[in-house]
């Protein structure tokens, strides 16, 4: 890792949570609807991760804003997608559970909890057909290693010995219920211990997460198959907008928080890499820029045409001839 | 009383009465329901009785299934329609034939709940409803409900029925007001007349019945004729011969479905109605439905793909007109 | 040509065609498919490319998904329609709405057969067809095919084409003979009339085509008129165009359909044609489908669980009767 | 397992055999038609397990007739399901894949590969709920360790700490395809060793399996959850009357033959609890016989009559007023 890396990164991280911050400022005005999962508090994991898997297919889930920016999709896009406008990553009509950019090998944002993994594996297949090297990451979080699209994932990637990294977002809860109510251990890696790898990463730390990462993909290019990644995190928000999240205690929330992952990589730098303050609030007026901007641009955007309505159901080049 | 609150009670009521009724499904417990159905229960009732399970709807379905094999009364919640496409294996392949195939040995007095339908602005992987497909099935009853009472009435009927009952919520309805009459027994197998008229019958349920009432002035007003507006209630069965009755006084008939127009349940109705009641209509059968699209997140896009008021109001003025109305 | 030779003909040759295609599902490398669809196959194009997966539907559709995002033209085989619902997520939530969500940067050439309806003695949970399902899903193109050259021209468009494909075929139709024309291409959107007439117009598809046309001659003999038959073929899109012709000439209309009553896939069909063609009707349409029963196993039972050549000259001879033929 | 027992499990066993010869050959001259999965080399496997789980409730699959006959269901009414008729079981409804009783707590017969799991999970549940003490085993084969159901309710009985045997029958092939071509491994219990304690038997000792199930009947009743089981074992035909079984080698088929369960038994029975000859004998034609009079039975049965087809979709006095 160095300087200009971990700049990036904690340049990314603050592009996330500023992102999100104002989305969820727009969601109470009105500007945005549906539901609405905020990566607040996870940003180390989705950038560090993402950072780190350059290159290679991604799978996410509902709550994936921040990692489609870490990727490379203009937070313009992604927020005009968010207020529903043509404009929009998908046009306003995925909104912000649906977004997706196969030019750069990012394919959503599914709000099917455990829906994208097959479809990871599928696409690791394909990738190993064609001898493509990179790869597939696919990321969901605890709540989703409990459900048999992930088991059968496991068993199948492992038996075809896919390119695939399994990268469980742990952040302890699925809505309100506590991981460990519905799962006979905190540590989900232990499901797929049998049939592949593991490796643990504290979810908080950027860095750690960035060199894990990079390692499993040394690892899943080798041709031996899956890795499995557990990375503990934390959510600041509640599950979407419309979660008060009041089953977590002030003072479980208070733990949490102490571990602030944007604060740890700005000492990092600091402290580690060197970068002078200077630099740092830079970067970080530069994050708040991208999100005005971004806000500007959505708040500007036309709606789609009444006849979107219609579009993008058949591809047309298709000729189906009978309506 | 409000309609979530409705069914708040018929849960409350039936588990006070019988200990083998249990309530299974994601956050239903400790969160009190993602929608509050089960708000407060667990207080009452115990993590035993409100069982929070995983996200795994198969298994949610066939614990249930199961459940009621080993003699308990389990009410299942599946958080939103789509999720139950995972489940759609214990529904049609277990729940719906296991009398069946077992020539009555096996009873399953069980219900599985869910919402479904547009909200506001969900996209298309939380909108959608599956009636169409689940009235497909033969075993299984589906109750939908429209209106706080009936809510009441029919889930607690439900529960207490020994058949598997497929009870169907409409997410825009849970803070819907209306009155229960606790006094009144209600046969939830019965379409409800929710107002009389002459010279239209509209055929509706869920929310679109709210939709056909704001609708019904301005179609009265514009063709000056009355309209008989029917919330079927029990979508499988059906109450065919209210529908008969009122078609056959009104000689006319619209349905209104929020569902895809190509596949629809409504298609059901009017294609039965076509093959027993064709001499008694005057006029060809008009079917008001969602679009044939998935639905879109933005909001002008998703009202486009299902009916309004405005739009039920219109299509079916113009149609009386064409029709001699 | 057998049917089953037919498409297995048409998988050779798209796969000869084009590397991108595979083949996954249960026994299909290996064994060479439980129907011998795939049979030979893997000796030709390897295991790379005919892929035996577990038994994990849901994983089969899903990873074809996966596959037709990375790029490759998946072909995936579930052994019968019941196992499909395992499926139903990744079919619904999925495979049809992806290209929607993402405004069409997602495109999934993919077609998912599998063999449905009542064969012989498979009773309840091997014996059922989800055409009515699945045509109520907006983005699915759905192929039903009931005939040996229909077989094979479809199934290579579904392949080469770049929408997600449901082909549908019939668990007794494999080892049905018939010629398939080589050198003249096919639209498989358009329906089929396997024999025209005046008089009525019997509208079916899959295996119950063959079964209207061993009771068309008892039926024009009886009551003294010409029948037209339709094969739908493709169920969705429908080709209303080619039914409306021929409702027109005919002013009476009757479907006949494999799967239950209630729901079934030919209310649809009824439906459409009453709203739209209603004055060109002279009688009521009739639909002769199966009983709102799981199947059972018992052999007569099971027969007189869905529609017979004898019951479909029967019923639509005395309909005729009644209305004035 | 004292002499009497072992003689009934030997008498059951060959039961079960002739059973499922005679189902056979009623099949190929047309009295039986369907799926028939013949249980025949299993026998061991199914009687032993049965045995043992005396009480409690059994979820099985459509390989069941052994089971179902050693549950104590009557070899002729089972007989005459599989012929279809009134006098079956199901009354001719179901067939050679759903039989059930619950007066004797068998509750199936699923042709759903896996379906039976989750039901099975939901009926421990119901049972512990209710303080029963017997607990549930559910029987399932290798080719079901790789599907969602089975995955889930790994996840949910050691959640639950249910009083569940997980029974896998492990004969290798699933159909035509070898478990080692579809999962990772050979041994299914690495699947099921993170969430429960395993054990391990050979499905050709029948009085090993016998003991195993004792001993893990006594396990699940301490009320610390699950417990799983593998059994190796060996289907001697098709995967079912339509399969010609010819992924197998002939060399293969010797040697899984040349352990045939029943012979092992006999020499036991002859060996170690010293039978007599005479008594072997005679138990082998007290099974002769009530498989010769089973058919009997199914042959002169009659068939359902037609008004059956629509009875028992509802239950009658459920009142459903509508029609
Ligand atoms: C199949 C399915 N079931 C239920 C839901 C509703 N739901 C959405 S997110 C969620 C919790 C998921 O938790 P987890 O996988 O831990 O991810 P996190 O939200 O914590 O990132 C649930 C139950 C869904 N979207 N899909
Ligand atoms: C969900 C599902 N998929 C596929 C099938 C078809 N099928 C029936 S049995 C079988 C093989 C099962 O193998 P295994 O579980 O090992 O049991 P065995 O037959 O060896 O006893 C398959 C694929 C089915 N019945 N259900
Ligand atoms: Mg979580
Ligand atoms: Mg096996």
């Amino acid at each position: 890792m160095n300087k200009l890396l971990a700049e990036e990164i904690y340049y990314y991280m603050v592009l996330g949570r500023r992102f999100e911050y104002a989305a969820k400022e727009h969601y109470m005005r009105g500007d945005i609807s549906g539901f609405l999962h905020l990566d607040i508090g996870q940003e180390a994991l989705s950038v560090g991760a993402v950072k780190a898997f350059e290159k290679g297919d991604l799978f996410s889930t509902y709550r994936e804003h921040v990692m489609a920016i870490a990727r490379g999709m203009e937070p313009r896009a992604v927020m005009a997608e968010l207020f529903g406008r043509v404009t929009g990553v998908s046009r306003g009509k995925g909104g912000s559970m649906h977004l997706f950019d196969p030019s750069r090998f990012f394919y959503g944002g599914d709000a099917i909890v455990g829906g994208q993994i097959p479809n990871a594996v599928g696409c690791a297949y394909a990738r190993k057909y064609r001898g493509e090297e990179d790869g597939v990451m696919v990321v969901f979080g605890d709540g989703a290693t409990n459900g048999g699209a992930f088991f059968e994932s496991l068993n199948i990637a492992s038996t075809w010995r896919l390119p695939l990294i399994f990268l469980c977002e742990n952040n302890r809860y699925a809505i309100g219920t506590e991981i460990t109510r519905v799962s006979p251990f905190l540590h989900q890696a232990e499901k797929a211990a049998p049939y592949m790898p593991t490796m643990e990463v504290d979810g908080m730390d950027a860095i750690a997460v960035y060199e894990t990462v990079k390692e499993a993909q040394k690892e899943i290019q080798k041709g031996r198959g899956p890795i499995f990644i557990e990375a503990f995190t934390c959510r600041y928000e509640g599950h979407s907008m419309s979660d008060p999240g009041n089953y977590r205690s002030p003072q479980e929330m208070q733990i949490c928080k102490s571990k602030d992952p944007i604060e740890r990589m700005r000492s990092v730098l600091l402290e580690k890499f060197g970068t002078d303050k200077q630099m740092v609030e830079s970067l970080e007026r530069r994050a708040e820029k991208a999100v005005e901007e971004a806000v500007e641009f959505a708040a500007s955007s036309p709606e789609p045409e009444p006849t979107e309505l219609y579009e993008d159901i058949f591809c047309k080049r298709c000729g189906n001839v009978v309506s | 009383m409000l309609y979530r609150e409705a069914l708040n009670r018929a849960l409350d009521e039936t588990m006070e009465m019988d200990p083998d009724v249990v309530v299974l499904g994601e956050d239903v417990g400790l969160y009190g329901g993602s929608y509050r159905v089960t708000e407060g229960l667990v207080a009452k009732y115990g993590e035993r009785r409100l069982i929070d399970t995983p996200i795994a709807e198969l298994s949610i379905v066939g614990n249930a299934v199961g459940m009621a094999m080993g003699g308990l009364r389990p009410v299942a919640e599946i958080m939103t329609a789509n999720f139950s496409l995972l489940a759609f294996d214990q529904i049609v392949n277990h729940m719906s034939k296991l009398r069946y195939m077992s020539a009555g040995k096996i009873t399953l007095p069980m219900v599985v709940r869910f919402p479904q339908g547009v909200s506001r602005q969900l996209a298309a992987q939380h909108s959608e409803s599956y009636e169409q497909m689940l009235c497909a099935v033969p075993g299984l009853t589906v109750f939908a409900a429209g209106d706080v009472n009936y809510a009441y009435h029919a889930l607690k009927r439900a529960i207490l029925m020994d058949d598997p009952v497929i009870f169907i919520e409409h997410e825009l309805l849970y803070n819907k007001k209306g009155e229960v009459d606790f006094n009144t027994e209600l046969d939830p197998f019965r379409a409800r007349i929710v107002k009389e008229g002459e010279d239209i019958t509209i055929i509706s349920y869920l929310k679109m019945v709210d939709d056909v009432m704001e609708a019904v002035p301005r179609i009265e007003e514009g063709l000056g004729v009355s309209c008989e507006v029917i919330d079927l209630c029990s979508l499988n069965p059906i109450d065919f011969e209210t529908i008969a009755k009122s078609v056959e006084k009104s000689g006319r008939v619209v349905v209104v479905e929020e569902d895809h127009r190509t596949g629809g349940y409504g298609s059901q109705v009017v294609s039965r109605i076509c093959e027993e009641l064709f001499f008694t209509l005057d006029a060809p059968p008009l079917r008001i439905a969602g679009e044939d699209v998935p639905i879109p997140y933005n909001r002008s896009l998703e009202l486009l793909s299902i009916p309004t008021p405005d739009k039920i109001a219109v299509q079916i003025t113009e149609w009386g007109r064409k029709n001699g109305l």
